[in-house]
């Protein structure tokens, strides 16, 4: 089997070989924990505390205001619990919208059957929320606005710093969920005028199974884990030096390569965008065509099903060629009877959401690797829609209308 | 996730298309679970499957079991196709993820229409 | 400088080059997360299911009812937090001992401040529990006894499995924190009748940043992550699979290796205290001499103050010297004004308290490191004891009966 | 966590024992705080502090700021010596770590104590 060709890294990336090295030294040869005073614990200490400086300079925070995580999941649950805990006093209010991952979406759920309320605000055609709506939503009771800045599916980036204004002006504590943005595009927390942010360093490059949560000081929030006296005491537990350190360095590469990248991303995103609508009938780009990610690119496909493109393009059969890694919104991949309740949020019709592929780039990806994709995904898309018993080319299923209702899918089966 | 034989159904589905000028029809599923299955069959005159083609849509357990369908009706008395179950049919391909057996396993169930469907045109039953 | 002696392996240990070798592919090679489908993918989910089958043979669980966590702080959060969440209608009683590492001591703590009730039992003299004060402890609305199995800092093992026994009679959840057992001594999830265990790879040559806990099918513990559907929708977040990974194979390591291991552990740790005991007047062996870690010494040094041992140790000024990493009770290392709970909770006064000193070994230590820090540590004490203008030979401070009363240390300052 | 001079005075203190037949005697600390520390000084007929020395049981903070504290005060008049405080003690020291400031630096307490015992045998004041 030649080469994959990787276009699912907004699920996670290949850890930059120089993170790699970065992180070598720290599993065997300067392993002592940060927490002690002899020389190779003091090293260490100095090797975290440079990596969370290094994460500042890059989101423009104070070091001090830095805690590390096992990830943007675990910042997520502590942003959103802790600071319903701390301010239950206050009221029980949260709003977040009706497009968040599920490490977002989950903790507000699970708080919903504690006793809070929540208002999923709706997004429009292209995955956006406006500041006016957050203003509106806004109540006496309401603590938290809480919400991602690039959707990991669709691309969409929110204007979150109109809305940060919105937040502060309401004194309603917000976070950012910008596990698909840190590294990928600027991200300033005093522009985005945040109270939290959560990231993840394997989707920039950095090691799985470490992230961050940054806090503003003065911010209250409960700490999620108790224990130790580690991060100021508010996240215990010995730290992850070589996941932190790499975290570190990644931090550092995408401070002075973003710009460039970001610019090649682009480039190799349109090419794709266009290359898909010119080659394809009958497809629709998800998600916002100006306020998006550099790397993400999001269709339906008429007319068949998003898993069976992904398994054809990853487990291609012709000697020689080279298998595409993407993802699909389909409910097969899932793990539920329903599509990605992303899609479905921006009103695409159920049949459609089932058709989704996502390509996310890397730095890594090429124009010949593009032209290779768009060539074997026509290829794809051909076969199986001359399998498809109901596509028809032109007759788009897009305007019939049918909405997300009426799927009885449990019982048909 | 899938088995070897699911993944060698779903890259080389054997018997896909349409029976020309068919003896019946069945068709199962719904564009909005992102499963619909279309079996169309030529039946002898001793009620046996002469020939038998399956389009459809949807997953990779989907189409390997629709595909696998095919080829175990295919030669039958409709009597015995009948009785091809969607355990039988996992079972053929070396077994389904659990969540598949389910929602992406229809092909019998489309076979069973499409031979109810000859039955209601030829009046047997 | 010469090579440190590193013996404070109960705080941290070198990740084994073996499961650093183990663990390298998974990240810039084979960095595909093991929640999709794809073939890079597939092998990593592989991966990872491979570690847990490493790990439940280590511990004799069942595979499916291991869940891989951030490390036994986030373990032990979520066995106790989770537990008290899901059965807080049942009651909102909790057991535990008086002589537990923080990160098991502040989520009860927390619980206090919520509303829970917590039993602190005490310790006796060596640092054990017996089944029958738990027994009687138990109460109508008790609905979780939670211990170390292993104490981290005097080494002293807890009669686990007849605690079992009593827990499992009564219908109460029993959680055990086996971060310092796991990999060192048998452990057995059957045989010790418990029901949540927690565990944390870099103690036993693993690396940091990643544990366990391990739960009872049918158990009831309320997640502490919400979030994606990883580790079967209860524990969330992109697996860290170079950790996980490396999890793993320190759990194979640890199955072969721990008999003898074991073995010469003790040898060396028996001729430590030995040699303590021999080489020095005023000293006292905190902890059981008999239920103890294999890798487990700890004293207390009249007439001195634990940090400056551990300093002297580990910044050695003679030419050609060797650091000796340890750790100390005293209270300059906490953090905090007073030493050790632990060893306060043993009944050790607390002038005592503040004069100790641990060491603790790892396979890579030999005999002529332990002649060498012995003879380090007696230069030390001697050096130390000289300086010290209350420590008279003999006078043992330890039989004045001055308790851990009086020491008004800020008023002092 | 400590700088480079504290490692200095606390692996080469300055001053370390007790004067014979001392002139002021200043005893501070507390054994259950972990940290006592004892200064004795002998002074001249200037009220000089011809000679200083201390015994410390403490940590490493504890154990620089006394032999720091012995040669700051070392020459100085009783009055010179009086006015020095924990802060230029430590400062003298590069700086301590925040929480060591407070517990560990008993040093100049000490001292004001022994010159305090020695007005008090002296008259003086
Ligand atoms: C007994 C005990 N429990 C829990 C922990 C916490 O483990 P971790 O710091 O890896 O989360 C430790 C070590 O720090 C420990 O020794
Ligand atoms: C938008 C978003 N939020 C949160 C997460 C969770 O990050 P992690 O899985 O590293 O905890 C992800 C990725 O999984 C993500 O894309």
């Amino acid at each position: 089997m030649k080469d994959p060709i990787f276009l699912d890294n907004a699920a996670t990336t290949r850890t930059d070989p120089e993170v790699v090295e970065e992180m070598k030294p720290w599993f065997d040869e300067r392993y002592g924990s940060p927490a002690t005073l002899y020389a190779m614990g003091a090293e260490a200490k100095q090797a975290i505390e440079e990596a969370r400086q290094r994460l500042a300079d890059l989101i423009g925070a104070d070091v001090k205001e830095i805690y590390f995580t096992s990830g943007a999941t675990e910042a997520n649950n502590w942003a959103i619990k802790g600071t319903a805990e701390a301010l239950a006093s206050k009221g029980k209010h949260i709003i977040t919208t009706n497009a968040e991952h599920h490490a977002l979406l989950m903790p507000c759920r699970h708080l919903e059957k504690n006793g809070w309320e929540v208002t999923y605000l709706p997004v429009d055609g292209e995955g956006l929320v406006t500041p006016e709506a957050v203003a509106d939503a806004i109540r006496d009771d309401t603590v938290l606005v809480t919400m991602a800045h690039g959707n990991h599916e669709i691309g969409t980036i929110q204007p979150i710093a109109a809305i940060g204004a919105v937040t502060r002006e309401r004194g309603v504590t917000f976070h950012v969920n910008a596990a698909q943005t840190v590294g990928h595009v600027p991200v300033d927390v005093a522009e985005l005028e945040c109270d939290l942010l959560s990231l993840s360093a394997h989707k920039f490059y950095g090691p799985k199974g470490v992230g961050a949560l940054w806090m503003r000081r003065g911010v209250r929030t409960t700490p999620l884990l108790h224990g130790g006296g580690q991060e100021r005491k508010r996240r215990p537990g010995t730290h992850n030096v070589p996941g932190i350190v790499g975290l570190g360095k990644a931090a550092q590469l995408a401070r002075n390569r973003m710009q460039s990248e970001a610019k090649k991303l682009v480039e190799l995103r349109d090419y794709l965008i266009e290359g898909i609508e010119k080659g394809l009938d009958d497809v629709r780009l998800n998600g916002s065509r100006s306020e998006r990610l550099p790397n993400n690119v999001n269709f339906s496909i008429e007319g068949i099903e998003g898993e069976s493109i992904m398994l054809s393009l990853s487990y291609p059969t012709a000697e020689g060629s080279r298998p595409v890694y993407v993802s699909t919104g389909s409910a097969c991949v899932s793990g539920t009877l329903e599509p990605s309740h992303i899609l479905l949020a921006l009103g695409v019709p159920v049949e459609m959401a089932h058709g989704s592929v996502r390509l996310t780039l890397s730095h890594e990806n090429t124009r010949e690797e593009c032209d290779y994709v768009l060539e074997t995904l026509f290829e794809v898309v051909e076969r199986l829609r001359s399998m498809s018993p109901v596509y028809k080319r032109g007759a788009s299923k897009c305007a019939t209308g049918n909405d997300n209702d009426g799927c009885d899918c449990e019982a048909a089966g | 996730m899938y088995s070897e034989k699911v993944m060698d159904h779903f890259q080389n589905p054997r018997n896909m298309g349409e029976v020309e000028d068919p003896d019946g029809v069945g068709e199962v599923g719904n564009p909005q679970c992102g499963d619909v299955m279309r079996i169309t069959i030529k039946v002898d005159d001793q009620e046996r499957i002469e020939d038998i083609k399956f389009k459809t849509l949807g997953c990779g357990a989907a189409i390997a079991t629709s595909s696998m369908v095919t080829e175990m009706a295919k030669g039958k008395t409709l009597g015995e196709a009948e009785e091809i179950s969607k355990k039988m049919v996992a079972d053929a391909l070396g077994g389904l993820p659990p969540q598949k057996m389910h929602c992406s396993n229809l092909a019998s169930d489309g076979l069973k229409k499409a031979i109810e469907d000859y039955r209601s045109r030829h009046g047997s039953s």
